[in-house]
């Protein structure tokens, strides 16, 4: 599919997804409370079928966490970025897609070991990198610690 | 020529002479003690050593050579080493258990090396049962291995003394019936009089195809017998990191590791003395003066040669195969060697039914 | 697998938990696999990961973009050459300048040398994960001729961090296209031999063939790539899909196969190494003059979100920069290959017997510090 | 019918074996085959062969400062090699002097290397303008003493090489 008729696909979709400012691939920032939806979608959907996930990443910006999902499909080859903006920096949070991509189950937990990102109904939500009474999430712009390199 | 007998016999006579028949008889043991536990150990350093140099050049490498001259002192140094170390102790193992395996394994190796016939005489006990003694002393080995996995009170112990005694127990069957074909062939069960028969030729050229096939089977099930790789499932060091004997050390584990070079000694003895002739010289048939060079060279050397052989052949499996896994290795013993090796015997029995071997 | 999990389950409740790592002779490194055993059968498996987590990622928020590219070295240590083009190429395309055709080449060259000299390693410790030992000899010693030519060059055998965002750290050296070449030659040679050492063997057929399936389903929802994806059927060679550096100018096949079981991730291995002999064939003979650095004032991405993917031999290496616009980025992500195979192992491998848990993570050939970065 | 696939089955039973035996002993015919030819040994004898023993020129093995014969070296106290050190593994300690014609200049005091935190990715060398540093070929850095590994660069008494303006 080309990237007209994604966008066009995407704004019928979720009205409210706004594109993103990546000219690489397709960007959309989809509200996190329709994210789920619009991510089962994007999978289920034949005209997509974006059925890989290769890479979930957090992101701690200025105006809050984002979580960024790339998407490609292994049999139509386009490749869509959808991005969540959870500006509720006290307590992130969005719904997890570890259901419909068992790869984000793990990404999911990433995020959640170094940003604190919440990533809700995930069936394993714990620390994977660091050990479980690990206090802070390091990834955070405002972690400090007495080992954290300083230029 | 080149017979130890009347050697023995003197000595001892001499010692019955000199003391009473009790006190001839107890230092005639001593000696025989000392004899073969010293032999024991020399021989099981060295064949470590043969294994190492011999791995090094099939993997490209060179091997010990720092220690002595060609790295020939290297195993005595790691012997040195493993005396000096500390004997650890585990909590809520089982001791007694724990401290008694190593000696099972390696009395177990001692008491089967007492009855092979290096050369004419040179022999501890010569029993009338001698294939049937060996094959339930080196058995017992088993038993020791299957303590250390216990009482070692860890789970990878646990899981490869249970491969072991699945493994031992199995294999024992096909040894067995590989040597009996022999004992079929030479009709008796005493190994001088197994050589004996060899006189005019080694079963494995007389006792036709059915000898190679035995032979074949014997090697597998042999080396299988002995815990060594491609069959070292006891121990598997990618999966169980050391198998049963991961919890030992010092010289403990130095028994375990001088027992299986040992039973690979006893294993390889025993092939030579069934299936090669034992010390018997390599004649050609009508080829005298081929064969009296032969005769020349002492059986003692014809025997160790002959065992080297086997043993390096040994070493060459383990070296170049990938190890089974249990399922596979139980596979490989009920549904191939055993089979076939019941066929051979049937083939046997038949061969000397008909008076067709030599 | 004869029996699901849930028939495991109702039949034992009782679980037998043996930890194979953090120190394990099977996990090449410090992993842990929490196994719960049923007899020999592996029940479940849940890798622990992080023994070794250094935060590369919080680490390079701090350095410039020259300065990071050493730390890529240090995540998938196999693979150096090509994580630092990961990095470069990413950088190189936020700024919008493209190196000459010279470095494409070298890049391209020294990323297969990195590839083969990694999957010789691969054979060789898979080999040792079966017990057959003198597997671990040979590759070695193959491999050893590869670090020598990395080294001439680059001036380190294993992390080279030679090459930079806008080209390389320093001209290849002038023996570089003949000890390449001597290279291709020598090891055309000793390659069959592999094959006829281990590949062909019966024991270790047995122990792979139809042992840790993995479907092409469950391949692309856990992002398995590389050769182990592509041992299912999972076309994800990011050379094949988004070329870059010189891959668009030689011809290669990318090795698929559809059985899926440790055999054919094994084979696709092997058959990968042929084909790395073969671009590097192509390459070598006509390498462009030209500078192998571009004068770039200074290495600042404009302001916005970047995305690399490249090919390492382990599977799909991702570089996402998000830059400000400053001389570091305000947050770089490593999208690693191991990461994503490690967690298929408890679906593949939970069935089968201890023995095949580690010849199944063998296959997967995982390097450690990817995982944990 | 039966008896044929029976046959077939067997037939199979015996193939299996007599393949597997052959690739036992294909494989076995490639280690068999370097045992017997020791020319095929790669291993080298290390402390002994230290003599004839030489690394590649580009090899990093650990950063020096380049001095001449007249015990001169070319730093001038810039600092861009530390700064461009990903790690702080170079330290550039410069001292006042003041000059024959009465003006301060910095000159070099100390130039600190730690070879500890060094991670040998090679930017300082090409970072220095005035092609100071260069990497050795040495490669025996184990010592017993950590604080061994923090090694001062500029040889005692050396000077900046007095450079027509």
């Amino acid at each position: 599919m080309q990237v007209e008729q994604l966008t066009t696909w995407m704004q019928m979709l979720v009205p409210e997804a706004t594109p993103g400012i990546s000219k690489q691939y397709p960007e959309f920032i989809v509200p996190a409370a329709k994210l789920h939806d619009v991510a089962r979608q994007l999978k289920e959907n034949p005209e997509t079928k974006m059925d890989y996930l290769f890479c979930l990443t957090g992101l701690d910006r200025k105006d809050g966490f984002h979580v960024v999902y790339h998407l490609t499909s292994t049999t139509l080859h386009h490749t869509v970025v959808l991005r969540v903006v959870l500006a509720d920096k006290a307590n992130p949070s969005v719904a997890t897609v570890s259901d419909l991509w068992a790869a984000a189950e793990y990404f999911e937990r990433e995020a959640y070991d170094l940003l604190g990102i919440k990533f809700e109904n995930h069936p394993d939500l714990r620390r994977l990198f660091l050990e479980d009474d690990w206090v802070g999430y390091p990834l955070r712009k405002d972690y400090k610690d007495s080992f954290t390199l300083e230029r | 020529m080149y017979d130890f007998s009347p050697l023995i016999d003197s000595l001892s006579a001499w010692l019955n002479q000199t003391f009473s028949p009790f006190w001839a008889g107890f230092i005639s043991m001593v000696l025989l003690g000392v004899a073969l536990l010293a032999f024991y150990a020399v021989l099981g350093l060295y064949l470590v050593y043969a294994e190492r140099k011999i791995c090094a050049r099939m993997q490209n490498r060179l091997g010990p050579n720092r220690v002595g001259p060609g790295g020939l002192f290297q195993t005595i140094a790691d012997l040195i080493k493993l005396l000096m170390k500390e004997l650890i102790y585990i909590r809520n193992a089982d001791n007694l258990l724990f401290n008694i395996a190593p000696f099972i394994v390696i009395v177990a190796s001692i008491m089967a090396i007492g009855s092979i016939p290096f050369a004419k005489g040179l022999q501890a006990i010569d029993l009338n049962i001698g294939v049937l003694y060996i094959l339930a002393i080196s058995s017992m080995g088993v038993i020791g291995v299957l303590i250390a996995g216990w009482a070692s009170n860890s789970k990878y112990s646990v899981i490869g003394a249970m491969r072991s005694g699945a493994q031992v127990i199995s294999y024992e069957l096909s040894v067995g019936l590989a040597l009996l074909c022999i004992i079929a062939y030479a009709g008796s069960m005493q190994l001088s009089e197994i050589i004996a028969s060899q006189q005019d030729g080694w079963w494995i050229f007389k006792g036709h195809i059915p000898a190679w096939i035995a032979f074949v089977i014997y090697l597998i099930a042999g080396t299988a017998e002995t815990n060594r790789g491609p069959f070292d499932l006891a121990e598997a060091e990618s999966e169980l990191t050391a198998g049963f004997h991961t919890e030992y050390s010092g010289i403990k584990f130095a028994f375990f590791f001088l027992a299986e070079y040992m039973n690979m000694f006893i294993i390889a003895a025993i092939a030579t003395t069934l299936f090669l002739g034992g010390w018997l010289p390599f004649h050609i048939w009508h080829f005298d003066a081929f064969n009296r060079i032969m005769d020349y060279i002492p059986p003692v050397i014809w025997f160790f040669a002959k065992t080297a052989f086997v043993i390096y052949l040994m070493m060459w499996f383990k070296w170049t195969f990938p190890r089974l896994r249990i399922d596979q290795l139980l596979a490989l013993e009920w549904k191939y060697l055993l089979p076939i090796n019941l066929m051979n015997l049937i083939v046997i029995a038949f061969l000397i039914l008909m008076q067709w071997h030599f | 697998m004869e029996e699901t999990l849930m028939d495991l389950d109702l039949k034992e409740k009782e679980e037998y938990i043996i930890n194979m790592g953090p120190q394990h002779p099977s996990t090449h490194g410090v992993l842990r696999f929490e196994t719960c055993l049923q007899g020999e059968k592996v029940k479940w498996i849940r890798p622990h990961c992080g023994y070794i987590h250094r935060g590369i990622e919080k680490m390079s928020e701090a350095l410039t973009y020259p300065q990071l590219v050493h730390l890529t070295d240090r995540m998938d240590y196999l693979s150096a050459h090509i994580n630092n083009e990961a990095v470069a190429l990413c950088v190189e395309n936020a700024m919008g300048v493209e190196v000459s055709d010279r470095v494409k080449y070298i890049r391209t060259i020294l990323a297969e040398l990195t590839r083969l000299a990694s999957h010789q390693l691969w054979w060789s410790a898979f080999g040792m994960d079966l017990g057959a030992l003198t597997t671990f000899f040979y590759g070695l010693r193959d491999r050893e001729k590869i670090l020598d030519i990395f080294e001439e060059s680059t001036g380190a055998r294993l992390l080279q961090s030679f090459i930079t965002p806008g080209g390389l750290m320093n001209d290849v050296h002038p023996n570089f296209q003949k000890r390449t070449k001597e290279f291709v030659k020598y090891f055309r040679k000793k390659l069959p031999e592999y094959d006829q050492l281990l590949t062909g063997n019966v024991i270790f057929q047995e122990r792979t063939k139809g042992i840790g399936y993995m479907s092409l389903e469950d391949a692309i929802s856990y992002g398995v790539t590389g050769p182990s994806g592509r041992g299912s059927g999972f076309h994800c060679d990011i050379r094949k899909i988004a070329p870059y550096s010189a891959y668009p100018l030689v011809k290669f096949n990318e090795i698929t196969y559809t059985q899926g079981d440790t055999f054919h991730r094994y084979l696709v291995r092997m058959r990968e190494m042929w084909e790395s002999l073969d671009i590097i064939d192509q390459l070598v003979d006509n390498i462009p003059q030209g500078p192998t650095m571009l004068e770039l004032k200074a290495v600042k991405p404009p302001k916005g979100e970047f995305y690399q993917r490249v090919e390492t031999a382990r599977g799909e290496l991702g570089v996402y920069i998000v830059s400000d616009g400053g001389p570091t980025p305000a947050r770089i992500r490593y999208r690693t290959p191991n990461f994503s195979n490690l967690f298929i192992i408890n679906k593949i491998a939970s069935g089968h017997k201890i023995a095949d848990l580690v010849a199944i993570s063998g296959s997967l050939d995982l390097v450690i510090p990817d995982i944990d970065r | 019918m039966a008896l044929l696939t029976t046959i077939k089955e067997v037939g199979n039973y015996f193939r299996e074996i007599y393949q597997g035996v052959a690739s036992l002993v294909n494989g076995m015919k490639v280690t068999g085959k370097y045992f017997v030819k020791p020319s095929t040994i790669v291993t080298q004898k290390y402390p002994e062969n230290r003599a004839t023993l030489k690394m590649f020129d580009n090899f990093k093995g650990e950063l020096i400062l380049i001095h001449d014969e007249n015990n001169h070296h070319r730093c001038n106290v810039c600092n861009t090699c530390a700064r461009k050190c990903p790690n702080g593994s170079i330290e550039v300690i410069a001292r006042k002097v003041v000059g024959p014609d009465g003006r301060t200049k910095k000159v070099l005091d100390k130039y600190i290397y730690h070879l500890d935190t060094c991670t040998f990715c090679g930017l300082c060398v090409p970072a220095c303008d005035e092609n100071a540093l260069k990497f050795d070929n040495t490669f025996e850095h184990a010592v017993f003493d950590k604080t061994k590994l923090v090694k001062t660069l500029n040889h005692p008494g050396s000077s900046k090489i007095e450079t027509p303006e």
